[in-house]
């Protein structure tokens, strides 16, 4: 089997949990095939439905000692949808892990400042957990999350973990409140208005809807975060994960090798441009 | 595995498309393992009493008759699937809702005043929410089982092609007869699906898949002008099998 | 860089039959073009006498036909369709999760009397798969390339403009040029001056050489596209906003028969096959930039409108494709143009936005 | 006492129609063969339409014999373009034909008529006990799919076929890969046909008369004179002067008699019965070996015919094909001009006529269809009624089901004949 083969050909992992995370999203927990080498904050995996199809999901955590990992998915089409029916055991196709994730040595010693909208959160989490293991090589981390409305909020139950972590602040908000909801309300760019850091020293990642993200780039610029301190991780549709198919092309650069997380100043001269 | 409970129903057509389930000759024994056709009046006496999980339904709504019938397979079924050109676009009948139907039944018909049609044979989703589309005059049967395994695995939608027939008959690596002949093509504006079967027996595509997904309907006529083809004939040409469907039909009324 | 072992001989151009059988001699499948219902086609060749001679293709934006004539070009097969075949099974995999790879047959092909555009083409694929498709790479490794020298450039060819034709410098075997009844060639490796030891040929005389030049620099002149390279990508990069993309895609039907002819696209999409007895197979199949669905996402589009298709097509070409390959991704060979079914120009496009201002 | 056999969905014929019998003293005092298939205006909407288009319109009929209306209708406006088809695209036709012949009766015989015999209700049951004969069916009946894909695209509605021919030549290399299965189809066709001549046969005797194409040096199926056994014998462009349609009292269905002769019938039983000299010899040894022959008068045993003529198929595709030569031109133009032209074929359901007048610009301005199931219409009343003392001695449940039979021995096919039948609609069956 050639190289290229091997590249497109799953491997078989075996599902170790399935936790449900909101109405339309579960966690998967996959321990990883030998071989296959951990990935990092930010990356993917290429996950195989036995006969349906293959999509892209982020690592949403990661136990290094087991060597499991977490992907949360949302079901939104015609792959995701039939992971409702994945259970405990059952087997599915892997291939990972892809792309260039957070640059989590570049932002050693600076404050974070992580924005996520909706399905956002995953990719984010590793980073959070990344923050609070190693506590002392960074420095204030803010977490800015909005989802549509309060039920589509993910990983509520840990969101007491978030708020303990030293030197932390964390913001929710729903764009549309269900009775009995409490917290902020508005979309979650309007929240980076109020955060309080220096921009000077601090990085900001942003993940969510490509529309979601352009609003958040707007306000942190406006904040004064320069183009060189805005990493975003895009999405496209993504066929193969390894800069073949084509699909992910944004401009000149495959989403998913030279991504999917990209400094804003590198991708600046085709983020603004419509239906690039 | 529970078996799937499936009903085929039969509106205005020919047949063509439900038979494409009985020419399954390699998979139909094995396919009636995995689901249970509760009501097939083509291929089986016996009939089922609803709900259904799945209803296949084949032909256009032609007659008041048919229109209470639909609305009794929407009720009892959960997932409703139109197959074919006639069930998707109305199919080959509804050329007779460009003329005065009075006027068709006095041709046909002796005694035209007990024949009780509908002015239009239109879709059933003119009707009723169909959650699926299978396109094609006939519709493909390897489509057809494509479609039903892919239900079964639990993957809705589940994928049908919907770009150009274009791009099957070039993957197919026929010559297109349209720029190497001067052939009027529809392919271009066509859902692909069939695998280009008609450039590659050396003929025009003439649309039975109806328009593709974000057709050009009006730059292919554009282009057939060009080509100094006459009028009436590119009116026919769009005038087929899926005559009724909004995107072709814009043509067709150009030329009326 | 120029590759030529040889420099220029002289041969006869009824030596095209002997360096046809000695190819099939040594075990190669020769793939020329022949004419198949009245087009050029792109086969495996049996004989010499299948080879297509005494036609001449006429081509023009949407318009393809064969008339008796001593020259010609191509037809809407590339070489892609042998190294990148419109579908591909991937693997198979069986119900009980044995997920297998089908073994492919590696056969040993000899291009004959490839246009250098197609060359160029070969060129192109290699920086994008050599060392990640494997099923491309053994078949490049076990290629052989005999290339024919455009003399006649024909009306969508731009090969000039491209660098890439009318005459092959490099990454041959063998090239030859037609000059009536005499046949130019020069080896381009050590396959290829193996080959040309087995012609009878001379070293070029000043006559013969006055002529070729000549020849080649008609033929030059001819396939011109009306725009330079120099600064092509940034130019059309600052004009990325310009409304000639609109302008033009009202002609357009997205079909994406421009991406199925293109001799460099490589997009692909893949295909879950779900079998009756429980096992499927993932087929990988051609896609292009021109389909909806290219750009489709779960509840979204990146580019739901055709134009914004059409520009992803035309600056992958001209502009992404130096970054991220490092070269041009069009090989002016024209196909696209002559196999639009509305005739759109490639060029013709390139020139009108070139020619609109930076602000769009 | 009376006594009602009502049929609401007729399964397992094409098309949907009901059936209505009333016994009163023991005697069938009403038959009434009811279509509620929606009526769909062919002959209206083909006015106005190219010559050239008819042949796919028409296909669209019925999906299960598009090949029967395409070769109708090319026949028929070859008559008017002056076209003649040469030699090998007539045998290629032939070919597609034998091709839609397998598939289309192999479907009836199996799947919509055997069960009937042995008392299932449908071929996915019946499967369960004759695992081995409906396996081979199926592949016999996807070999003749293969013969009309191979040559036409695809089995339902092909698209290569053509007023004048083809659009473009099958080349022999196409073709000779169906010799692979061939063998196979030969033992399936010939076993297949001796497990029908071994089915126990309902006795049904009737005097009718089986009107069909007879052929000349080989069996019928694109042209020929049109002959009966009782000595009709005219040629297919008078056929419909001879005709008559009549309508019976106690339906408003209309069916076609003959004139001065009466009703009668056509498909395979009479195909048989009139040129049983033509079937291949190897067709008739099997046959008469089970002491069956020729003229067959019980409908029942349509399906004996129906099996004769799947092997008689097999055997002439597999001498078709091996002498296949490509024809110099895949069609023939002719001449657009004004005229009329009629022309029959033997669908594999029986004659289907059609008749076309185009005006000089090559646009139809009439056209008339007269599909198999309807000339059999009145035939297949006449049959139930011969039925009755049967039918009124058996109970509701196998009076039914014997009635029913009794019209699947017609393979009707109710969306071929709905375009002209008076539509009759019945209170819907209530879930
Ligand atoms: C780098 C990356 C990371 C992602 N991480 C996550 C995650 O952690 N959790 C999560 O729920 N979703 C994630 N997504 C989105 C997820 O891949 C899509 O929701 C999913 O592919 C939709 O597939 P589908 O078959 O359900 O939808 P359909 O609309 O039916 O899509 C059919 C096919 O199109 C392609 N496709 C469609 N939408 C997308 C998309 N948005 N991105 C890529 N390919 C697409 C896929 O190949 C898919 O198989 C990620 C996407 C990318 C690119
Ligand atoms: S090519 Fe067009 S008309 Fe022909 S079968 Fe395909 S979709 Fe139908
Ligand atoms: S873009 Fe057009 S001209 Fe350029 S290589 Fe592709 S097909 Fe040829
Ligand atoms: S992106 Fe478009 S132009 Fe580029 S290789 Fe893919 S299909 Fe071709």
């Amino acid at each position: 089997m050639g190289k290229y083969m091997t590249a497109l050909t799953p491997l078989k992992a075996t599902i170790t949990r399935v936790r449900t995370e909101s109405w339309n999203v579960r966690t998967y927990y996959v321990r990883l095939p030998e071989g296959v080498e951990l990935p990092k904050p930010g990356q993917f995996n290429m996950l195989y439905v036995h006969g349906v199809g293959e999509v892209p999901i982020s690592v949403s955590d990661l136990d290094v000692e087991s060597r499991v990992v977490a992907h949360t998915v949302r079901f939104v089409g015609s792959v995701t949808k039939t992971f409702e029916l994945l259970k405990e055991g059952d087997v599915i196709g892997f291939r990972g892990p892809y792309g260039i994730g957070w640059p989590m040595d570049v932002v050693t010693g600076k404050n974070i400042v992580l924005v996520a909208g909706g399905i956002g959160l995953p990719p984010l989490r590793p980073v959070i957990r990344e923050v609070a293991k190693n506590r002392g090589m960074y420095g204030k981390l803010i977490i800015l999350y909005g989802a549509r409305t309060p039920e589509d909020l993910m990983f509520s139950y840990e969101y007491g973990d978030y708020e303990s972590i030293p030197n932390t602040e964390f913001y929710v908000t729903v764009d549309r409140p269900s009775d009995g909801w409490r917290g902020n309300v508005g979309v979650v760019t309007n929240l980076i208005k109020h955060v309080d850091v220096n921009p000077s020293d601090s990085y900001a990642f942003v993940c969510g809807p490509e529309i979601m993200m352009r609003f958040a780039v707007q306000e942190l610029l406006k904040k004064g975060f320069k183009t060189n301190k805005i990493f975003l991780s895009l999405e496209r549709r993504m066929k193969c994960g390894v800069g073949l198919c084509g699909h992910c092309q944004m401009g000149p650069y495959f989403v998913c090798k030279h991504g999917p997380v990209f400094p804003l100043w590198f991708i600046s001269r085709y983020f603004w441009v419509d239906q690039i | 595995m529970r078996k799937l409970k499936v009903a085929v129903y039969k509106f205005s057509s020919c047949d063509g498309c439900q038979l494409q389930f009985l020419n399954l000759e390699d998979e139909l024994l094995q396919l009636s393992d995995l689901i249970e056709f509760a009501l097939f009046y083509e291929a089986r006496r016996f009939v089922g009493s609803g709900p259904y999980d799945v209803a296949f339904v084949e032909g256009s709504i032609s007659t008041p008759h048919e229109v209470e019938l639909i609305k009794k397979v929407r009720e009892e079924s959960k997932v409703l699937v139109a197959i074919g050109a006639c069930a998707t676009s109305g199919g080959i009948q509804a050329l007779r809702n460009w003329a005065d139907a009075e006027e068709y039944k006095r041709y046909v018909y002796p005694r035209p005043e007990w024949v009780e049609v509908l002015r239009y044979a239109e879709p059933p989703s003119k009707y009723v929410k169909v959650d699926y589309e299978i396109r094609g005059c006939p519709v493909s049967k390897d489509q057809l089982l494509s479609f039903v395994l892919q239900l079964l695995k639990g993957k809705t939608p589940p994928t049908l092609p919907v770009d150009s027939v274009c791009v099957e008959c070039k993957r197919r690596g026929n010559v297109c007869v349209l720029v190497a002949k001067g052939i009027p093509c529809l392919g271009p504006v066509t859902m692909g699906g069939c695998g280009a079967l008609c450039p590659s027996y050396g003929r025009g595509c003439y649309g039975c898949y109806g328009p593709m997904i974000d057709p050009k309907p009006d730059a292919l006529n554009a282009r057939f002008k060009e080509l100094n083809i006459k009028p009436k004939e590119i009116q026919l040409l769009f005038k087929q099998f899926t005559n009724w469907s909004k995107e072709f039909r814009k043509v067709v009324e150009e030329y009326e | 860089m120029w590759v030529s072992l040889t420099g220029l001989y002289v041969g006869r151009v009824d030596s095209l039959r002997v360096l046809f059988d000695e190819l099939r001699r040594s075990g190669y499948f020769v793939v020329g073009y022949r004419v198949v219902d009245g087009v050029l086609r792109l086969g495996e060749l049996s004989s010499f006498d299948e080879l297509a001679q005494g036609v001449e293709d006429v081509q023009g934006p949407g318009r393809y036909s064969l008339i008796s004539g001593s020259f010609y070009r191509h037809g809407p097969d590339s070489p892609k369709k042998f190294l990148y075949p419109p579908y591909l099974t991937l693997f198979k995999v069986s119900s009980g999760w044995d997920v297998v790879v089908p073994v492919r047959e590696v056969r040993r092909l000899a291009f004959f009397g490839l246009k250098p555009c197609d060359l160029a083409s070969i060129k192109v694929l290699d920086r994008v798969l050599l060392g990640v498709d494997d099923y491309y790479e053994s078949l490049r490794k076990n290629m052989v390339l005999i290339v024919e020298n455009c003399t006649t450039p024909g009306n969508t060819c731009f090969c000039s403009t491209m660098n890439t034709g009318p005459r092959a410098r490099d990454s041959f075997d063998l090239a030859y040029t037609r000059l009536g009844d005499k046949l130019v060639l020069e080896a381009g490796s050590v396959l290829g001056l193996k080959l040309l030891n087995v012609l009878e040929v001379e070293p070029i005389d000043d006559a013969t050489y006055e002529r070729f030049e000549a020849t080649m620099r008609n033929a030059s002149e001819k396939a011109r596209a009306g725009f330079e390279l120099n600064g092509l990508p940034e130019e059309l990069e600052l004009r990325i906003e310009s409304k000639v993309y609109e302008k033009v895609t009202e002609k357009c039907l997205g079909c994406a028969n421009c991406n199925m002819v293109c001799p460099t696209c490589f997009c692909f999409d893949v295909l879950d096959v779900p079998l009756i007895d429980g096992s499927a197979e993932r087929v990988r199949v051609w896609d292009g930039c021109l389909n909806f669905t290219y750009g489709q996402v779960a509840g979204g589009h990146f580019r739901p409108d055709l134009w914004a298709r059409y520009r992803h097509f035309v600056l992958h070409k001209f502009a992404y494709w130096v970054k991220q390959f490092g070269t041009f991704g069009c090989v002016g060979c024209g196909r696209c143009i002559t196999w639009c079914p509305t005739g759109i120009d490639l060029r013709e496009t390139v020139r009108s936005v070139l020619r609109g201002g930076k602000s769009g | 006492m009376s006594k009602v056999i009502k049929v609401d969905y007729l399964a397992r014929v094409e098309g949907e129609g009901n059936l209505f019998v009333e016994l009163s003293d023991g005697r069938v005092s009403r038959v009434e063969v009811g279509i509620f298939e929606a009526p769909r205006f062919f002959e209206a909407f083909l006015r106005g339409r190219k010559y050239y288009e008819v042949p796919d319109i028409t296909a669209r009929i019925c999906g299960i014999c598009p090949i029967a209306y395409i070769m109708s209708s090319s026949r028929a406006l070859e008559k008017i373009l002056g076209a003649e088809v040469p030699e090998e695209v007539r045998k290629l036709r032939r070919i597609v034909y034998l091709g839609e012949w397998i598939e289309s009766h192999v479907l009836h015989i199996l799947m919509l008529h055997a069960p009937d015999f042995l008392g299932y209700e449908s071929v996915l049951s019946m499967a369960r006990d004759y695992p081995d004969i409906v396996r081979k069916g199926m592949k016999l009946k996807g070999w003749g799919n293969q013969v009309i894909s191979v040559v036409g695209g695809r089995s339902v509605h092909p698209v290569s076929c053509r007023v004048g021919g083809f659009h473009r030549i099958i080349r022999r290399d196409e073709l000779l890969p169906l010799l692979k299965g061939l063998g196979q189809a030969r033992d399936y066709a010939r076993e297949l046909l001796e497990w029908v001549l071994k089915l126990p046969m309902p006795d049904l005797k009737r005097d009718v008369e089986l009107v069909s194409l007879r052929g000349v040096g080989e069996y019928p199926i694109l042209e020929g004179r049109v002959v009966s056994n009782k000595g009709l014998n005219v040629p297919e462009d008078v056929f419909e002067n001879i005709l008559v349609v009549e309508q019976a009292k106690y339906s408003t269905s209309l069916r076609y008699a003959l004139k001065d002769r009466g009703h009668y019938v056509v498909g395979p039983l009479a195909r048989y019965n009139n040129n049983y000299d033509l079937l291949d010899p190897e067709v008739r040894g099997v046959v008469e070996s089970y002491g069956y022959g020729a003229p067959l008068h019980n409908s029942f045993q349509s399906i004996i015919a129906r099996a004769a003529e799947v092997y008689h198929a097999v055997l002439e595709l597999e001498e078709l094909i091996s002498n296949y030569r490509e024809p110099q031109q895949p069609y023939v133009e002719g001449v657009v001009r004004r005229g009329v032209g009629a022309a029959i074929t033997e669908a594999p359901r029986g004659m289907l006529y059609h008749r076309y007048e185009i005006n000089e610009r090559g646009y139809v301005i009439n056209a008339n269809i007269i599909p198999p199931t309807s000339q059999n219409l009145a035939s297949i009343e006449e049959d139930l009624l011969a039925l009755s003392d049967k039918l009124a001695t058996l109970n509701l449940e196998e009076a039914q089901w014997l009635a029913e039979q009794t019209i699947r021995n017609y393979d009707p096919c109710i969306s071929c004949a709905t375009h002209f039948l008076k539509i009759r609609y019945v209170t819907h069956p209530k879930p």
